[in-house]
């Protein structure tokens, strides 16, 4: 396939592959008021859980000397505040809203959805099997391929918008569970959440963050991004949505050209939120030159 | 959220291991008040991955310039306290909630770099005393006007710590109580306050952060009502009393 | 735990912690002759299979932004041939000899250290379950549980010399793996082997290596082998050996807090074989300033 | 193997992407032979993860200097490039085998970069008569001494390849022939020497290299014998014959 910027998933045409991922956007208010949501095709709400969740205990952040340590712990006000008061603020956003969603129990997966139904904001949802920061479910979840299609179906029989589920690369078989997702009837499979990782202070012996480990990204690892993307995408019918370690323009034609369909920026927008449309502009210079 | 381009006007160590690097930004200045902080790009390539968190210490509206003055710890801070007058930093800013500056007579209270943004809120209000404690004097932020000094090492003002200075000093005089430094500091100098007046008490909080924008939940605050305040959105001065002390821990959250 | 320089393994004391990584010092011929292996305490020789090798189609090496590629894909001269002139020429290296082994089969691991057995050069063997740059074998069986049991089991029955099981992170769950290899008699695991990664030359849509994904070291990695090492430290009670992601002496003190017993220096060796004392007077001064 | 610092002595652009270094290293420049390469650090942290190969194109005892001539291509070589005098650089070397020089007359046949050691190799035999081919003038290395040149837009020397040179020349008049450039273009000189003269030909290889002293195997050039051969220590020059053509590819190994 030649490169090009033009991007489509879900019977949806856009005209750029960029979304943002979650975690690093918030809700999309904060950037939907800065304006700064034009040239994004979409983003990823932070997950959200059935009730509000605090999150763990600081310090959640830590910065290695080449990536980001995060260990927010699904920190999110809740599905119905999500509902009632976030997704409304998102009704008019220039780029299409996914929600993340995440559960502790697997039938929570089902009661978010239930809840989120109720919005006609959101396009459509991402599973969130993997996050690393959570004791319960999540990258639990996400490792084990039975789970991953149990997951998958309460979801699929929840929901008649489209779904991508958010694989792990810290265990089990990503190949492996992304077949599942596909055939529990998942419409996308999003490749993959942040990598666990640990920094300690040698002088103490102890753990930066509370929990020990985190999720760790950084532009280091889009290579072992680049693998599992090109793995998932050789393997399975549904469009695989490239995410983590993304920073320049040839980084998202890179991770296309290994099959993804769409790409995500995490760090990359925490850090400065003008590298979408900063990408956005390298991408066209190169395939101009090209 | 702003975030523009800034030149490097000015960069020095004020003592050692202590830096002050002046930006020229007027629109950023135009809107910025006292305790609020900006997010300073330390490269222009991906690493480090986050950007730094620094106070507002000074503004100069009529010539546009801010200034930020900071301890060189780790690779972010040495980088930019080599910066030469030119360089361009992508700042983000003014970010977060500043001090409520409508009370009259001022008593700032800060250790360490905790005082560097006690020039930008002293010029804010109407009158302001300022307690300043630290290790020994090289360690001592310039505040620009007058201030009572307490050193751990006796080598400026007194022998001791900042708490000391607050001995015999009527509290109640005061409409306002700034706080800023260390977490163990701010606790010392929250539980001197009176019951009574612990309403006046504002604190500016220091956490690890990863977007500075509200975005990512990085920089947990414990709150006394429970659950946690965002440092970057909900603070990071808030009263004292949203703080529930007792899970702050020793150190930096 | 003080953080100290000397380590220990397998009964024997050494003055520092640092072995030289499988595969990048080849057989220690040559960093012998350069008079640099004075500094380590051991080196684990490249991995050694039961008939010589001739390794993958080039290219076998790319470069990427913040690491390094590679697919050798295990050339070696084979067994007979180590033990007959490669082992020979180490009898009065200055450091302990570590033999590194790999095999297509189970069966073959068993046959390689019947061969290996017959020389008296070496102090005991690394036992390979993680090569991602072969077809058969390597990453597969260290993803298995079942396997790494077997082989260790095997290699157990064929050897009074103690050895380590290194295993992969890429799938699988590291830390089974780990309690297994303990359970069949290791004498210790090496946490870890490269990451899968994969670089695309975006405008032809082909992988730059000529396999496509290869084994990915970047000091970037760091933080994902302090999590990988921490976690099986707690886990089993044999020795931990970290390998991947350090370049500074400061790094080698985080995985030996992460309860690392010795850390190996694999790509910062290839990059500068003067790493090994550098990263040793690193380590003095900081902890004499500590 | 030798790992020294090597200082910068001189760096500029010899025409438009291609730039000329000069290092100091007396020690080093003592060992070099033509047809040797060195492994240069482009910076002293851990990233790029590997060294850049530069194979030495001139070298004075005199003053103790050995010189590189590189293309700008990526990272590496475009951080090399912008080195000023007095920059230090680890460089180890001199590394592998260089061309054996024993017979009298030499050809030389390069293309593109591939020129590079020609120098070097011209000043260490008896006679050499060089030929060049590029793609226009200004991507023809100088080679010091005379050339007969061949771009494939005309500009400079005949209009074709370098093969084109070739032809009608008394291959058989040469004791030995030095080939270095492209793999398609080193391919066709090979082919275009006949049979019972290949023996003379010594082709210099290049590849990606881990770490140019024999440890990794990441050089492998496919070898006539079966198996491979390690660029870095068989090689960079080997003659034609050692090498497998048909399974050298189009490209980089
Ligand atoms: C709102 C706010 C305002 C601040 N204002 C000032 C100021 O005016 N002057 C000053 O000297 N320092 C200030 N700090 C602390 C300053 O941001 C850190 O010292 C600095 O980021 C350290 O970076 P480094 O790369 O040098 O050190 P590193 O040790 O490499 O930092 C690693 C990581 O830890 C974080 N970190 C380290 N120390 C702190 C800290 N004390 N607070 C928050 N994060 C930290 C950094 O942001 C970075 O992500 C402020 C922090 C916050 C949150
Ligand atoms: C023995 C030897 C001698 C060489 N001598 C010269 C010379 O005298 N002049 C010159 O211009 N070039 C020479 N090269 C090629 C030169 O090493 C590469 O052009 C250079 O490494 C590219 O680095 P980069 O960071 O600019 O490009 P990048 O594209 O970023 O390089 C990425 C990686 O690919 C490798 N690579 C890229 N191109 C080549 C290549 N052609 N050969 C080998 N590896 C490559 C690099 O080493 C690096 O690991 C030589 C190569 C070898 C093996
Ligand atoms: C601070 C932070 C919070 C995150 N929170 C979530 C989350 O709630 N749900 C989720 O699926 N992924 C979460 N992620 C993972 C990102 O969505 C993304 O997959 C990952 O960061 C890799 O992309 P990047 O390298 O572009 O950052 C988080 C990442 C970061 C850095
Ligand atoms: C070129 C290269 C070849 C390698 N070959 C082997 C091998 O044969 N056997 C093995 O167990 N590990 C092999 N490895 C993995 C290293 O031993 C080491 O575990 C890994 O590189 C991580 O350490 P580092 O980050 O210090 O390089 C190889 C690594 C590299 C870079
Ligand atoms: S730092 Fe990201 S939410 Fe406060
Ligand atoms: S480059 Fe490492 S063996 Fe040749």
């Amino acid at each position: 396939m030649k490169p090009r910027i033009e991007a489509s998933l879900w019977g949806r045409d856009f005209g750029n592959p960029l979304m943002l991922a979650s975690g690093t956007c918030g809700y999309g208010t904060e950037l939907l008021e800065a304006g700064l949501l034009g040239d994004a095709a979409a983003l990823v709400t932070k997950a959200t859980t059935a009730r509000p969740r605090e999150g763990n205990a600081p310090p959640r952040i830590a910065d290695t000397r080449f990536g980001l340590l995060n260990s927010i712990g699904l920190a999110n006000p809740g599905a119905e505040q999500v509902v009632e008061s976030l997704l409304p603020e998102m009704a008019f956003a220039p780029c299409a809203v996914i929600v993340n969603v995440a559960g502790e129990t697997l039938e929570e997966y089902r009661r978010v959805v239930g809840i989120l139904e109720r919005s006609e904001v959101h396009v459509g949802y991402e599973i969130n099997v993997s996050c690393p920061n959570v004791s319960a479910g999540g990258m639990a979840f996400g490792t084990d391929p039975a789970c991953v299609a149990e997951i998958t179906r309460l979801v699929r029989s929840s929901t008649g918008r489209p779904f991508s589920v958010k694989l792990t690369p810290n265990g089990g078989d990503i190949v492996e569970a992304a077949k599942m997702a596909e055939g529990e009837g998942a419409d996308a499979v999003t490749v993959c959440n942040t990598f666990l990782g640990m920094k300690l202070d040698w002088r103490t012996g102890r753990p930066v963050l509370s929990r020990g480990a985190g999720g760790y990204s950084s532009p280091a690892l889009l290579p072992l991004v680049t693998a599992r993307v090109w793995q998932v995408a050789s393997a399975v019918g549904i469009p695989v949505i490239a995410s983590g370690g993304v920073w320049w323009g040839e980084d998202v034609l890179e991770l296309r050209a290994a099959g993804a369909s769409m790409v995500q920026l995490g760090t990359a927008v925490l850090r400065r939120p003008s590298r979408i449309s900063e990408i956005l502009l390298e991408m066209r210079t190169l395939l101009e030159g090209s | 959220m702003k975030d523009r381009d800034c030149r490097v006007e000015s960069c020095s160590f004020e003592c050692p291991g202590i830096c002050r690097i002046g930006f020229s930004c007027p629109a950023l200045v135009e809107e910025a008040g006292p305790g609020q902080f900006v997010m300073v790009e330390v490269s222009d390539g991906p690493l480090p991955a986050a950007r730094r968190p620094f106070t507002l210490s000074s503004v100069s509206k009529s010539k546009g310039i801010f200034e930020i003055v900071f301890e060189v710890k780790g690779p972010g801070t040495s980088s930019l306290a080599s910066s030469a007058p030119g360089r361009s930093c992508r700042v983000m800013g003014p970010l977060g909630r500043g001090y409520e500056t409508s009370a009259d007579r001022w008593l700032l209270v800060g250790g360490g770099l905790g005082a560097a943004g006690f020039p930008f809120l002293a010029a804010s209000v109407r009158s302001a005393r300022v307690l300043l404690g630290a290790s020994c004097s090289d360690a001592l932020v310039r505040t620009g006007g007058e201030a009572e000094y307490a050193t751990e090492d006796g080598s400026a003002g007194r022998r001791g710590l900042v708490t000391d200075l607050l001995d015999g000093l009527d509290l109640a005089s005061f409409d306002a109580i700034a706080v800023c430094g260390p977490t163990p500091m701010m606790k010392a100098v929250v539980e001197a306050v009176p019951d009574d007046l612990r309403p006046r008490v504002q604190v500016s909080l220091e956490s690890r952060m990863g977007c500075g924008w509200g975005a990512c939940g990085g920089c947990a605050i414990p709150a006394s009502a429970g659950g946690y305040l965002k440092c970057c959105v909900d603070g990071p001065v808030v009263t004292a009393q949203a703080v529930d002390w007792s899970r702050m821990g020793g150190g930096l959250v």
